[in-house]
């Protein structure tokens, strides 16, 4: 057996040492790009808004603060 | 005699500001009447005032005190009357009242209470099969069941007749002559002189956009 | 407290920090899984099957610090109201229940081969998957009120609840496996760890802490935004 | 004190003139115990063995039944408010309410759990035993329900989403409960497992007023 069948062998465990890392990697992934996707469609939404809201507000006086956010 | 103030309240609910900068100062006997559109946060100002909402700013002060330092205190000088009756089906009227008298422990009045909201011959009726008006005037009769010296009451004349409405006018009347406060929202109108108004229609924070948690 | 915290600064340090935490997860979690993989020994009893345990142990401490990390955040929310606390331990609390699914997951992988069954009702599995059932709960809670503010206290609520009760039903679990079943010859972390399996092992680690880092990072900058979108969405009711 | 009595009396007189109620767990406890051996087969001495973990579970899912209305009817007529705001301690008048709880629901499953024992066909030297733990355990099931009833307080599916949060606590009662009848049936001592039960009930004493009451607090506010 060469190296490296042996090594995706893994002693015989293969069945089991690879699903587990396999998942461990899907899991991980998954979350971190549902954790994205989230947060692109949210931040798209937000600017859809604020371009709304700018028009809106334009003639009151502090509006701007909607853009920045309130400064401490 | 001991004041009973709010100071700079700000008052948040789901995640929308419902008033801002919203101070009054209220002396023995003396009466507020809260008015303002729909959802100016005329119960919300009222459940601030019971402690059982916390404002985001500013302070809620009796004698100088903040109301959530001893809310016990609090709580047992205080009547709230809310859109609830909490009125038991399955409990006579007299049942009923006798048990939220007994709870706040003071010396307690059932019968003349019963009496002045023309209940008296309803007392051992079954809560379920009172109508809407008798209800809120079982609710209305806690008020009188036990003394508090502070009445807040949200829309108490909701479903009452016009003699009952009398008759709630002539209660508010007594207890403040006998120094006790009161603050009422309502939308009809209620026969109390002196009353200070209060809008909460100025108080709106403008529609902004604001950054908020 | 509530009128000072400030979302575009959290905003604005996150942004900051997110690099360099994203680089430091990615180079450790690529460092332990080469160590892993590549140079830590087989076991003598296990063999290969060891190198699952550097993915299942590592998820196993996660999915109880993150639960941790949850009931300290809703102590801060609930004593001293910090929207900041809530939002943590809302973007914290899917996280750690993917923790607890890859460490029940993957300890059944393990186990098949050693235990010759998918599930065993071994006092550490069976401890992690209450576990799992309070990460559920945390979330349901979380969701179930058209108030989110009302969400945020009832989970907060619910989480230290549970913190104190953790150890009581790890403590009950251990009781009731030791009863039912003669300690287990095979543990799945292993009576004592060699060195050269401990390193591989602790930089791994490292790598989960700091992906959860980021990605916790992440999720409450995107719960910031959807509560600035609510805002404006409720901004927007009252304005008409 | 006077005020925690009150509060007991109270809801005893609510849930005597709607008995229905009470005796909606206890038929459930019984239907539900009597189904098992419809499921695993009359096997007496199969049925022997499973007894106290059938008789603990069934009891668990019963009480989980009753738990909704803790809390609810209160809540929604605006008599919890009212609680809230007299002049007794939250946190007293949940014990009281709790009390209630216990003295309408657990205790009258314990009033039944003899007749399931005969039906499992149950060592009748283990029913002493059987029934001191649920005396113990019962009152931490209503302690800890309490905490998942008012926090689901206006939720969005509230009666689904209580055993949800609330069954994982209940594992270790669950353990302790039929830990204790098993070593009484086994002739071992069952001290162990009811002094835990105990501890774990002293536990819950403090730990549910507290929750419950910011638990209420925030449904309120």
């Amino acid at each position: 057996m060469t190296e490296i069948a042996a090594f995706f062998d893994m002693g015989g465990y293969a069945a089991f040492v690879w699903p587990s890392l396999g998942l461990t990697l899907v899991i991980m992934l998954g979350l971190l790009l549902q954790t994205l996707r989230q947060l692109r469609v949210r931040q798209r939404r937000l600017a859809d808004l604020e371009a709304q809201g700018a028009q809106r507000f334009r003639r009151q006086p502090g509006a701007q603060t909607s853009t920045t956010g309130r400064q401490s | 005699m001991a004041l009973f103030e709010a100071r700079n309240l700000d008052c948040r609910r789901g995640g929308r500001d419902v008033f801002a900068g919203l101070s009054f100062s209220l002396p023995a006997g003396g009466a507020l009447l809260l008015t303002g559109a729909n959802g100016t946060g005329k119960s919300s100002l009222l459940r601030l005032l019971a402690g059982l909402l916390r404002p985001v700013g500013g302070a809620i002060l009796w004698d100088g005190q903040p109301i959530d330092a001893e809310p016990g205190d609090h709580a047992a000088r205080l009547h709230y009357l809310g859109h609830l009756d909490a009125v038991k089906p399955v409990l006579s009227a007299k049942e009923n009242l006798r048990f939220w008298a007994a709870l706040r422990g003071r010396a307690a009045s059932i019968e003349p209470a019963l009496d002045h909201f023309a209940l008296s011959a309803l007392a051992d009726i079954p809560g379920r099969l009172l109508s809407a008006g008798q209800h809120r005037r079982l609710a209305l009769a806690r008020l009188l069941a036990s003394p508090a010296e502070l009445w807040l009451l949200d829309e108490p004349s909701v479903g009452l007749d016009h003699a009952s409405v009398g008759k709630l006018a002539e209660a508010i009347a007594k207890h403040r002559a006998g120094g006790g406060r009161v603050v009422v929202a309502t939308h009809m109108a209620l026969d109390m002189p002196g009353a200070e108004p209060l809008s909460l229609d100025a108080l709106a924070p403008p529609p902004l956009p604001e950054m908020v948690w | 407290m509530h009128r000072f915290a400030n979302p575009a600064r959290f905003t604005r340090i996150a942004d900051r920090v997110l690099p360099f935490v994203a680089v430091a997860a990615l180079a450790s979690l690529g460092i332990g899984f080469y160590l892993a993989l590549f140079v830590a020994p087989g076991d003598y009893q296990q063999g290969e099957s060891v190198r699952i345990m550097y993915v299942h142990v590592p998820s196993a401490w996660m999915a109880m610090f993150i639960y941790v990390a949850i009931a300290v955040a809703s102590a801060v929310a609930l004593v001293w109201r910090h929207p900041l606390a809530d939002l943590a331990a809302k973007a914290s609390a899917p996280i750690g229940a993917g923790f607890a699914f890859l460490t029940l997951a993957t300890g059944s992988l393990w186990g098949r081969p050693m235990w010759g069954t998918w599930w065993e009702w071994d006092g550490r599995l069976t401890s992690m998957l209450i576990l799992f059932f309070l990460y559920l709960g945390h979330i349901a809670l979380m969701h179930a009120f058209e108030d989110q503010q009302r969400g945020y206290r009832a989970a907060a609520v619910l989480a230290l609840v549970g913190v104190i009760n953790i150890p009581i039903i790890k403590f009950s679990v251990d009781w009731w496996s030791t009863l039912h079943q003669p300690a287990s010859v095979l543990r799945l972390d292993g009576p004592t760890i060699h060195a050269s399996m401990l390193w591989p092992l602790l930089i791994t680690a490292l790598g989960f802490k700091l992906y959860y880092l980021v990605l916790v990072l992440l999720r409450i900058k995107s719960e910031l935004i959807a509560a600035r979108l609510r805002a404006l969405d409720l901004a927007k009711l009252s304005a008409t | 004190m006077s005020g925690l009595v009150l509060i007991v009396g109270r809801d005893l007189r609510l849930a005597l003139r709607q008995s229905a109620d009470a005796w909606l767990a206890v038929l459930f406890f019984v239907l539900t115990g009597a189904l098992f051996p419809f499921g695993i087969g009359p096997e007496p001495s199969l049925l022997k063995l499973i007894a106290p973990g059938v008789i603990w579970v069934v009891a668990l899912l019963a009480v989980l039944l009753s738990l909704e209305r803790l809390f609810l009817a209160d809540y929604e007529d605006g008599s919890l408010e009212q609680l809230l705001l007299s002049p007794l301690p939250l946190e007293l008048a949940i014990l009281g309410k709790v009390l209630a709880h216990w003295l309408t629901t657990g205790l009258p499953l314990i009033a039944a759990a003899p007749l399931l024992a005969v039906l499992f066909n149950m060592d009748m030297a283990g029913l002493g035993v059987l029934l001191l733990a649920m005396l113990l355990g019962t009152p931490i099931l209503s302690l800890i329900g309490a905490i998942g009833a008012a926090l689901t307080l206006g939720a969005r599916r509230g009666g689904v989403l209580i055993p949800l949060l609330v069954l994982p606590l209940y594992i270790p009662a669950l353990i302790f409960g039929v830990g204790a009848t098993d070593a009484a049936l086994a002739g071992l001592s069952a001290r162990p497992d009811l002094m835990l039960l105990a501890a774990l009930l002293l536990v819950m004493l403090v730990i549910t007023p507290l929750a419950g009451a910011a638990a209420l607090r925030q449904a309120l506010e």
